[in-house]
């Protein structure tokens, strides 16, 4: 067991803004394939990897993340021995420059310095990616670095990725830079805003960032670190997504709707933990018609579903048209409406409009609790 | 620990031998139903939703995987300070040795400790293998309002099959006063849904007196409620009305497998206000391939479909590959149908493979089809 | 079971400020007698009434209650028919004249509403009482009232209480007024900031109040509404205390010094739950001498303790002396040193200095993690 | 189910008869000790904090309340999704009737589908009656650097004590060579604690073969440990300096109870890194009032005090009454002493009262008054 570690987990930077979906909570609590959120792949991640100390840090909208986590047991965290921390910040407005994970942490210094475990692996809750943190942790150990940085090989850089930061590496993997992406290249080294380093340094570079600069991150304060430590690059393989925009959410569900992608990354020996709400089996009526898509329990499917994703106790009425679309939980497709190409939040019921259909690449994007 | 108003014990020591090949390693309350759900599941979910806090679950047949199925009441949200599913098996005592439940009552008999522990003004005693939504406090309500020293649930059925069961005749009122088993005239159609409330303290009396007579079977049906009868007590009727299936047989648990594919099902799943609990893990949705064709069905998350499902119920995990047939069958957790092969009006116990080109189970067939083991492919 | 309503436990209003303790957490998280929480006591009070279905509202620092009450499971409220809710504010600036009750439901109307109860039973986070809530929704049911208020009649309404609000009844306990304690005379009716009413006429109100005026509160509203209302008292017999100030917190806790009336309070047929943490026993050396004391477990005592509330992993040095005081959890009283009268805050160290005494009425209080 | 790499059972099926009256309606595990604690809190929060998440609790002898009590995993955190403790009870198989453990091999072996459902790699034996602290984790560490067959902890007695223990003989490397159940001349003094690390497909193999066997105790020490040295199997010894008691009697039970009052105390439960979990009541602090006199103490909340208390350890809910006196004992939950009577190097069972003015106990007594009954007053 990786008792030699802890766990933060860390909310997304303040300039990251997921139109819409974003409005209502935070990217950690956003419904990832119909089923998980996103905040349950990094947690699933750390305890799958023996870590049973975890801070998680909460910023704005922190009701449906708070309800989500609960005392984390289904996270396979032992009640007693192990602990699931929700941190909170005062500076909570969510647009303040002054809104960072360096304010979070200076506000519980207390807690992170109680903290028994010699290292730290910090990890965000706005990207889904499977990693075995304890493997990282042992290489971090094994090479002797002051800071070792997970970070993803992309191809897609200059459309997607846009507010993530680009890792420059020299032959020896040592991180050289760390700039936000321009876009101006296909081909870049994406940080995963994944971080492993001894508490005390953790601790020294946050005290760092926060006399430099009030406005700093703790990914600000690597970058002005990179002359001075040894931060080590560490390559993540596998399905790797961010969640910094509609675009990349959509896109990420979508990547999993490739079985192959799926059954890699979905694996029994890597269980990935959610809340459950023990809702009944899915319900295909005759006449519905479902093809190359994931379904959620407790829906009822009367109609067509094409490459989409289906959230819990969602209704597909009569003769209605899912294509290549996300619908999330509790919402209500009535019979013969056509969506191709759209997010559709909770607890929508379209009922009047019979046609929603983005033409652009960005999907088109239907608020919670609309009623259309 | 604290006074509970109401205790429940389920009676679920049955091998539950109709059920053949599907009980050999589980007992029967543990057993598949519904896409997701185990028989026990309804009972433990109804205390859970009408607030009997405390459950004993009794049972002596293998045990292990009821055992520990049931011991984690958290499923049912029976995990609270004062609350709590107990299995309980037969067990050595300061003066007694270790000895099978010789019947319904004995099983309760046996642990007059664990209930006088919780020191309850009433107890519920309920079957570990029906399916049905019922809530228990209602029917306490009326056991109470009617000053009942035992109230039997019972439910109307066709006068003609009224002859197969435990027939309750019962006076205007509701009042029980005459029990027959199995009558060949029967004088009413109500028949007891084996659902009892008890009075704590005169159950308990009778118990201690039915473990001493030797003639006795100590069964509910057979020997405490005759003599309540005879002594006079008085016993009433609770009628219900809805879904309620008895899963003894590998043909009735078909059945009411498929009585989900009914939208106008009375049992209703789907109603968040009475939710059945159980297992619930945290695997992905159901994979709905582009080869896929689902004509009627019910799906649990997890299942991966790639062929044709028609009219069929698919539990958690099941494969069914592309160029597969599922028609008119249930495929329990982790089955897997591999390309070309065809499974008809049949029942797939848990993770049996049907190998590529099998066929099983035929569509002109009276009886299901029971595959409990794995079937050869053909190439 | 009182499946009929569904509580909601408010927060301190903004105007109220516990001096010291108040700077770290809310009221709701202050120890109380050393081994519970100030929240424990309406949460078991709407536990033992049958209430299963229960919003807490948070305010600023919620992370010390988010931890305490975490799933609920300890209030023994079921944890798939009940459900717990933790409830955020973003408004939580502490001083804010935004940051009313009203801000806090108006922002989470959304689950206010969905609630599928009638009623709703309303009670406060920093008062400590014993109050069957099934009693009083069927009183207020069978009454037919449109508000039943809880207050509590007190003859040092002077001296304390006076954050508080004044209740003035009819002669049919009907409530004609409801003004704040200006401390004008000893003998009054405080009011206990609970209510039963239905869902519907709850949310009506909230709606008013905020059409109204942005700054009012719950009891503002209702204070304006007793004209037109239904509103009838309902009173309150045995320990009350409301935690509005130091002074309060204080006689809160040496009134339970008391055998007669802690006995009266703790009842087996109505417990008061609270997040356990297996401590071990107490541990009393040889010279120790204790008396008329309320002690937790994990204790360390090797000193005199009088009329005295010790917290959990307290150590009382050899021939150190605490007279009337409150001393929180791991704190460490060195060898020789005599207090009395005295807060001190938790994780204190006294070490050098030797005496900490008040002089006056309200005790001296002594920060969090404070070395003395 | 995930695998595990390593599954604890623990043995708790002792009937504890030299406990007399202590144990005639709990099994020994359920023993009350240390002001909060049951003896099993020991091996389960053992295995909490070592990473075993899977416990068996083997029983067959009065277990309603000590399974109620284990049951509820989540007093130890062992309530996660891969977690669990399981009482395990004799059971009905398919292949094979009710029948009670024959002996502490026979009971891991009449549950080995339960072991085999969690396809552990190791297997950890414990006894339930036990009290000490041991990181089970390096004990395992050790098992696999050894590469050995069998674990068994050991810690040095005595050597005139020696004869009265079940003795490993080692060779410098740890290896044991040679086991001796009390011999007449020790040849080393490292005794058993009866705690083993098995490679369990290596037990598996002798626990079918000895399942067989007409002549076997089906007992560890006495059978599958000379079996395996007969096969040249290799087995280590892995030696444990830290506090331990066996509280298999009135004076060993009160003795370990007063220990806790040495400041000294190796046990140290006040140790956070490695807390001793357990049934843990929101009750009031302890009460101490006035009239109390406390001279060395070790005592539990919900305790109210007004009477005097010298080197006692007091349980949760205990009341000692202005001028009663308690001097020497251990007072175990609920326990009351009324005013004037006088408790003197005694252990006082649980809800006992000791009525007014009565005296129970001697200063100079041999051995430990046990009170199992209520005391009388004198006016």
């Amino acid at each position: 067991m990786a008792n030699k570690a802890f766990g933060v987990i860390n909310s997304a930077p303040n300039y990251i803004r997921v139109e819409g979906l974003h409005d209502y909570r935070p990217i950690g609590a956003f419904t990832f394939i119909g089923r998980f959120r996103v905040i349950d792949f990094p947690l699933s991640n750390m305890s799958n990897s023996g870590i049973n100390r975890i801070h998680v840090y909460l910023n704005s909208r922190p009701r449906s993340l708070v309800e989500h986590i609960g005392s984390g047991r289904h996270y396979n965290i032992n009640s007693k021995r192990g602990n699931l921390q929700l941190l909170f910040t005062q500076q909570n407005g969510a647009n303040s420059i002054y809104n960072t994970d360096i304010t979070a942490y200076m506000e519980n210094l207390e807690q992170l310095e109680r903290m028994p475990q010699d290292y730290v692996i910090v990890a965000p809750s706005y990207m889904v990616y499977k990693q075995d943190f304890q493997k990282l942790l042992d290489d971090h150990v094994e090479a002797g670095n002051d800071i070792t940085l997970l970070y993803h090989k992309v191809d897609q850089a200059k459309e997607y990725y846009r507010a993530c930061n680009v890792v420059e590496l020299n032959k020896q993997k040592g991180v050289q830079s760390l700039t936000r992406n321009m876009g101006t290249a296909k081909d870049k080294n994406i940080s995963m805003d994944t971080y492993v380093m001894s508490k005390d340094l953790f601790i020294a570079l946050i005290k760092k960032a926060k006399r430099e600069s009030s406005a700093y991150s703790f990914a600000d304060i690597i970058a002005l670190s990179c002359d001075t430590l040894d931060i080590r690059g560490y390559q993540h393989k596998g399905y790797f997504a961010a969640i910094t925009s509609l675009d990349d959410f959509y896109r990420a569900n979508m990547e999993l709707l490739d079985y192959g992608t799926a059954m890699d990354f979905f694996k029994q020996d890597w269980p990935f933990y959610t809340h459950t709400t023990d809702a009944c089996p899915t319900h295909y009526y005759p006449g519905a018609k479902v093809v190359n898509s994931l379904v959620c329990n407790a829906a009822t499917i009367e109609g067509t579903v094409e490459n989409s994703i289906i959230g819990r106790h969602v209704h597909i009425g009569k003769g209605a048209i899912i294509k290549n679309s996300i619908i999330l939980s509790y919402s209500d497709i009535s019979d013969g409406t056509y969506i191709e190409n759209a997010v559709i939040d909770k607890w929508v019921k379209v009922k009047n409009v019979k046609k929603i259909v983005s033409e652009s690449v960005t999907p088109a994007y239907i608020k919670r609790n609309d009623v259309l | 620990m604290a006074q509970t108003s109401m205790l429940a014990m389920i009676l679920a020591g049955g091998r539950g031998s109709r059920l053949h090949d599907l009980t050999n390693k589980v007992a029967k309350p543990a057993v598949s139903y519904g896409g997701k759900y185990r028989i026990i599941d309804f009972p433990l979910s109804n205390c859970a939703n009408s607030g009997v806090d405390i459950v004993g679950v009794l049972t002596q047949y293998e045990s292990v995987l009821l055992n520990s199925y049931v011991a984690a009441g958290g499923r049912w949200g029976l995990d609270t300070k004062d609350s709590g599913v107990f299995v309980l098996t037969p067990r050595e005592k300061a003066d007694s040795g270790l000895d099978v439940y010789r019947g319904t009552a004995d099983a309760i008999s046996q642990n007059i400790d664990f209930v006088d522990a919780y020191d309850p003004e009433y107890i519920l005693i309920l079957s570990g293998d029906h399916i049905y939504k019922m809530n228990y406090d209602k029917m306490l309500t009326y056991h109470k309002e009617q000053g009942a020293d035992a109230t039997i649930a019972v439910r109307g059925v066709p006068m003609k099959e009224a002859s197969r069961f435990g027939i309750m005749n019962t006076d205007g009122n509701g009042r029980i006063i005459e029990f027959e088993e199995k009558p060949a005239k029967p004088k009413s159609n109500l028949a007891s849904m084996g659902i009892y409330i008890f009075t704590w303290k005169t159950l308990r009396k009778l118990l201690v007196e039915d473990m001493k007579n030797p003639n006795s079977d100590h069964d509910f049906g057979k020997d405490i409620i005759p003599v309540m009868l005879n002594d006079g007590k008085k016993l009433c009727a609770y009628e219900f009305s809805g879904y309620w299936k008895d899963v003894g047989t590998i043909d009735s648990l078909w059945e009411a497998n498929m009585d989900l594919l009914d939208s106008d099902n009375e049992l209703d799943l789907d109603d968040t206000s009475w939710k059945i609990y159980t297992e619930d893990s945290g695997i992905t949705p159901q994979y709905i391939a582009s080869t896929a064709k689902i004509d009627e069905a019910y799906i649990n998350q997890g299942a991966a479909v790639g062929g044709t499902v028609q009219r069929s119920v698919i539990f958690t995990n099941c494969k069914i590959a592309p160029g597969a047939k599922v028609i008119d069958s249930v495929l329990m957790p982790g089955a897997i149908v591999e390309e070309g092969a065809v499974v008809t009006r049949a029942l797939v116990a848990e993770n049996v493979r049907i190998g590529k080109n099998a066929k099983v189970g035929e569509k002109k067939s009276e009886e299901i089809l029971l595959v409990a083991k794995n079937v050869k492919g053909e190439d």
